[in-house]
């Protein structure tokens, strides 16, 4: 046994092999995070349901507090809101209005779907039920536009 | 399609296939685009395997039963989630093909996946065997007990892929492992803890963090249909509480303060 | 009641989802009828451009004691759901327990001071009508 | 300073390689070893998954029947819940596959495998499937395995006792001095860097690519890759393994597997175990002769064809078709065929006999490198599976 190498050699490839796979640097990893939500190469129903969900949901956040800032102009009286009043009637501030329902119909409806599934009900029709809702989102939101921009005084 | 149909269609032409590169010292992920000869029923991974084999013998993928049964060979083919030995080129349409790791994993290179992350989602070491199903009308001998079979879980992270939860919160254990603690719960063998499986389902990174996506059920090959088992653990969940005599928390005690 | 045995996989310090989940759901579910109702009252039947009421109409409006209620749990229960949903919208940036934390007590301050201004901008138009 | 013990390096991830590895882990031993794909991507993986009883080689190969059944009892004592233990049948379909069955009952008597003959209408209570026109049918203890998760078992126990298992590494030459083999060549397919890698001893455990190995040393092993197609349909059509009943031939096994059946196989010879191709006329055998056993086969939904290499041992000078060749295992020592020290070959077998195959290659590697330690693994229970991706 005399030629033995086990010490100085047997380590030396397989140590160095070892160390660079276990290197934390060098591994390929999209970050997880709300890119995804946006991966347009994930093209599954699904998935386009929860980026919808979530990007909807944060915009509607976002709408809450325009809202409640914007209401803050009634504490300001008459003068203050009347004014607001004829910049929200311009056909731009109608066109966000119509905006905003499509907001609360996608992520209402959609939300109905997670709900109903997510509780036990309907639990094999989800693309059926998606897809039925998401009818009925259209259809309410084509009525809805119409009549933001045709109400007459 | 019967296999004799199968064998029946011999056309040969070319097809471009874009693979997905990744070597550590390479720096980052690139694409190499090949020119394939395919017949009418090559696959994915024979097609990967020619090129390995003809053109760049350094392509890493992983590869082992070649009948959709081990489960290591999944991938994305442009951009679905894929067995690449069942997925012949003719089915996932015309024109070049695009082929990716799957998605939620570590790239350790090329196409091969870290898959360690994926099995330590598993809540315990799972068994592989349960009772058969199939030919009810089989009379079982008596020295047998049971006719048994393996899971239909393959373990090929194709669900993770494809989940849109997995793809944005690296926390969430994902659809397979759910839809194992599932299973084991459906046909307890005998041996689980029923109160820690539902515990480990019972949190904001497990069972309560899906969002009824179904991209898991649909990315599937082996009909295990995760988000399905998904929906029923949650109301083994609700069942559980219920019989506990838990009622709806008030919504201050909700809140995590 | 006995609780059952303490799983030493399940991460500690986290609250329950299997309740944040049923609270969104639910909220969700009455936020549907709500945020109808709100929308209808103030847009859908008002005669005007835009359905958007004068001051004088806001300040009847409000004063109205149905309304006045309906209005005060809308305002909590958008509430609620706006701060779990964005709570799960943080979470998905992988964040540390510490950190998950930290949002929870965040968006509960938030969510209070939310409602408490909304409770403000209410009762303080109501006593004006 | 402890001397610390020598260092075997194995080349090849198969279940030869896995079985080894934990064995000689178990003995003491440093432990290496590499594949140049993922583990058991070569041919272990990809073999139709029976666990042979041996009844399928009681006639004409009783050395092979034997170690079958000894291992079929020893694994499913190792590997709990890695098998679909619902036994065998061995069909009869036509009078000459009749007039074989007094030899198999002698054979399978004389191996020491338990069988059981069942009448046609007995046969077709416990499966329903099978073909109708069947004369008799022999029950016998052969089981399915899961061809990559059953050898994984190795593979994680061996890394939980300190070998050190390196898939994606490829070995590209053996370095050699002195009449001896030092180590081997390597280039990390991960990373793309070559580097050494020394050891006291290295086994080839190759399988069909024993041969190309080999010659990386310069020596020659009489090794033909012979591969065999097999097929997998949509359904269990069976609950049981089903063979035919006659002297082994193509396509004379539908295996269940899942909610898959797999027909094997064929067999003929090749010169390059990479290059295999999935010939259709192979492919229609197995539709046919599988039709034969269990009719649903023909109609029942495609799901995958391919070839599977078998290391099978003969010379060059052999048959053609590659089933006259033995399919029992050898293990080479290099030092007294070719005076070649550091370097032995273990080749041949079958799944089955994996922990057989290791257990005397480990006895050989043991003997040649001055350790003393007995074989351990008939009676180490194996981790899981998913043990081998343990950090």
């Amino acid at each position: 046994m005399s030629e033995r190498r086990t010490e100085d050699q047997t380590p030396s490839g397989v140590e160095e092999i070892l160390r660079v796979r276990s290197a934390e640097g060098p591994v390929e990893r999209k970050s997880p995070g709300p890119t995804a939500w946006f991966d347009v190469r994930r093209r599954g129903t699904g998935h386009f349901a929860f980026s919808l969900n979530r990007i909807t949901g944060l915009g509607l956040v976002f709408y809450l507090y325009l809202h409640l800032a914007v209401l803050s102009q009634l504490l300001g009286g008459e003068a203050a809101w009347n004014g607001f009043l004829e910049t929200a009637t311009t056909p731009l501030f109608l066109g966000l209005d119509v905006l905003l329902v499509f907001g609360l119909l996608a992520h209402g409806l959609n939300g109905l779907r997670v709900a109903l599934i997510g509780s036990g009900f309907v639990p094999n029709r989800q693309k059926a039920l998606f897809y039925t809702l998401m009818t009925f989102g259209a259809i309410l939101l084509i009525y809805s536009a119409i009549h933001v921009f045709t109400a007459e005084g | 399609m019967s296999a004799e149909d199968r064998v029946a269609s011999t056309t040969q032409e070319t097809r471009r296939v874009r693979v997905h590169r990744f070597k550590r010292d390479d720096g980052p992920a690139h694409v190499d685009e090949h020119e394939v000869p395919v017949g009418a029923r090559t696959t994915v991974l024979e097609a990967l395997r020619w090129i390995q084999l003809h053109e760049d013998a350094t392509l890493a993928l992983r590869h082992s039963c070649f009948h959709a049964s081990c489960g290591t060979c999944g991938v994305r083919v442009n951009g679905r989630e894929r067995l690449a030995c069942v997925t012949p080129l003719a089915d996932v349409g015309g024109g070049t093909v695009t082929v990716e790791p799957i998605a939620n994993l570590p790239v350790l290179n090329d196409l091969v996946v870290d898959m360690t992350s994926f099995v330590e989602r598993f809540p315990e070491a799972h068994a592989i065997v349960r009772d058969s199903e199939f030919l009810p009308q089989a009379d079982v001998p008596v020295d047998l007990g049971a006719f048994e079979r393996f899971e239909d879980c393959i373990e090929c992270g194709l669900c993770l892929s494809a989940c849109p939860v997995s793809a944005t919160d690296d926390s969430y254990v994902g659809p397979a492992a759910l839809a194992f603690a599932q299973r084991m719960l459906e046909e307890d063998p005998g041996t689980v803890d029923r109160d820690a499986l539902l515990d480990w389902a019972d949190q904001d990174t497990a069972a309560w963090r899906c969002h009824a996506a179904f991209e898991c059920t649909e990315a599937c090959p082996s009909n295990v249909r995760p988000a399905q088992r998904i929906m029923a653990l949650r109301k083994d969940l609700r069942r559980r509480r219920r019989d506990q005599g838990r009622a709806i928390p008030e919504v201050g005690s909700e809140d995590p303060t | 009641m006995q609780a059952p045995a303490q799983d030493p996989r399940a991460p500690t310090g986290e609250p329950n989802r299997s309740r944040t989940w049923r609270w969104t759901a639910l909220t969700g579910v009455a936020l549907l009828l709500l945020v109808t109702i709100h929308m209808v009252a103030h847009h859908f039947v008002v005669e005007a451009v835009g359905g958007l009421r004068t001051y004088q109409h806001v300040l009847d409006y409000i004063a109205n004691p149905v309304i006045f209620v309906i209005e005060s749990i809308f305002l909590v229960v958008i509430t609620i759901h706006a701060m779990l949903g964005l709570r799960s919208v943080l979470f998905d940036f992988g964040l540390s327990d510490r950190h998950k934390q930290l949002v929870s007590k965040g968006l509960v301050g938030l969510g209070v001071v939310t409602v408490a201004y909304g409770f403000v901008l209410i009762g303080v138009l109501a006593s004006r009508a | 300073m402890r001397r610390s013990s020598p260092h075997v390096l194995i080349i090849g991830g198969g279940g030869t390689g896995g079985a080894l590895a934990h064995d000689l882990a178990l003995r003491g031993m440093q432990v290496t070893l590499v594949e140049r794909g993922e583990f058991t991507s070569g041919t272990t993986g990809r073999h139709h998954g029976l666990l042979h009883s041996g009844a399928r080689y009681a006639v004409n190969d009783k050395e092979s029947a034997v170690e079958c059944i000894e291992e079929n009892t020893l694994l499913r004592h190792i590997a709990p819940g890695s098998f679909e233990e619902n036994d065998g049948l061995f069909v009869a379909i036509t009078d000459e596959d009749m007039a074989y069955l007094p030899a198999f009952l002698a054979g399978c008597e004389e191996t020491g495998i338990r069988t059981q003959v069942l009448q046609p209408d007995e046969a077709l209570r416990l499966e329903p499937m099978l073909n109708p026109e069947l004369k008799v049918a022999v029950r016998v203890p052969d089981a399915t395995m899961d061809a990559m998760r059953m050898p994984l078992r190795f593979f994680a126990t061996a890394k939980a006792n300190g070998a050190v298992l390196l898939n994606y590494v490829d070995v590209t030459d053996l370095e050699r001095g002195g009449g001896v083999v030092t180590g081997a060549r390597v280039r990390d397919v991960v990373t793309g860097r070559e580097s050494t890698i020394g050891a006291d001893l290295v086994v080839n455990a190759t399988g069909p690519w024993s041969e190309q190995v080999a010659h990386m040393a310069g020596v020659d092993v009489p090794i033909r890759p012979s591969p065999g197609v097999m097929l997998a349909v949509r359904g269990r059509l069976c609950n049981m393994v089903v063979n035919r009943l006659h002297a082994s031939g193509d396509g004379d096994i539908v295996v269940p597997q899942r909610a898959l059946s797999v027909v094997g196989t064929s067999s003929w010879v090749v010169e390059d175990p990479d290059d295999l191709g999935v010939p259709q006329d192979h492919v229609q055998r197995m539709i046919d002769e599988g039709s034969m056993l269990v009719p649903a086969v023909r109609e029942a939904p495609f799901r995958s064809a391919w070839s599977a290499a078998r290391p099978l041992i003969g010379s060059k000078d052999d048959a053609d078709s590659g089933r006259e060749l033995s399919r029992t295992f050898k293990t080479i020592d290099h030092a007294v065929d070719d005076g070649l020290e550091g370097f032995v070959t273990i080749t041949g077998g079958k799944g089955t006999t994996l922990r057989g195959m290791a257990e005397v290659c480990a006895d050989v590697v043991g003997r040649k490198l001055g350790v003393d330690e007995p074989c351990r693994t008939r009676e180490t229970v194996l981790l899981p599976h998913t043990a081998v991706f343990a950090a």
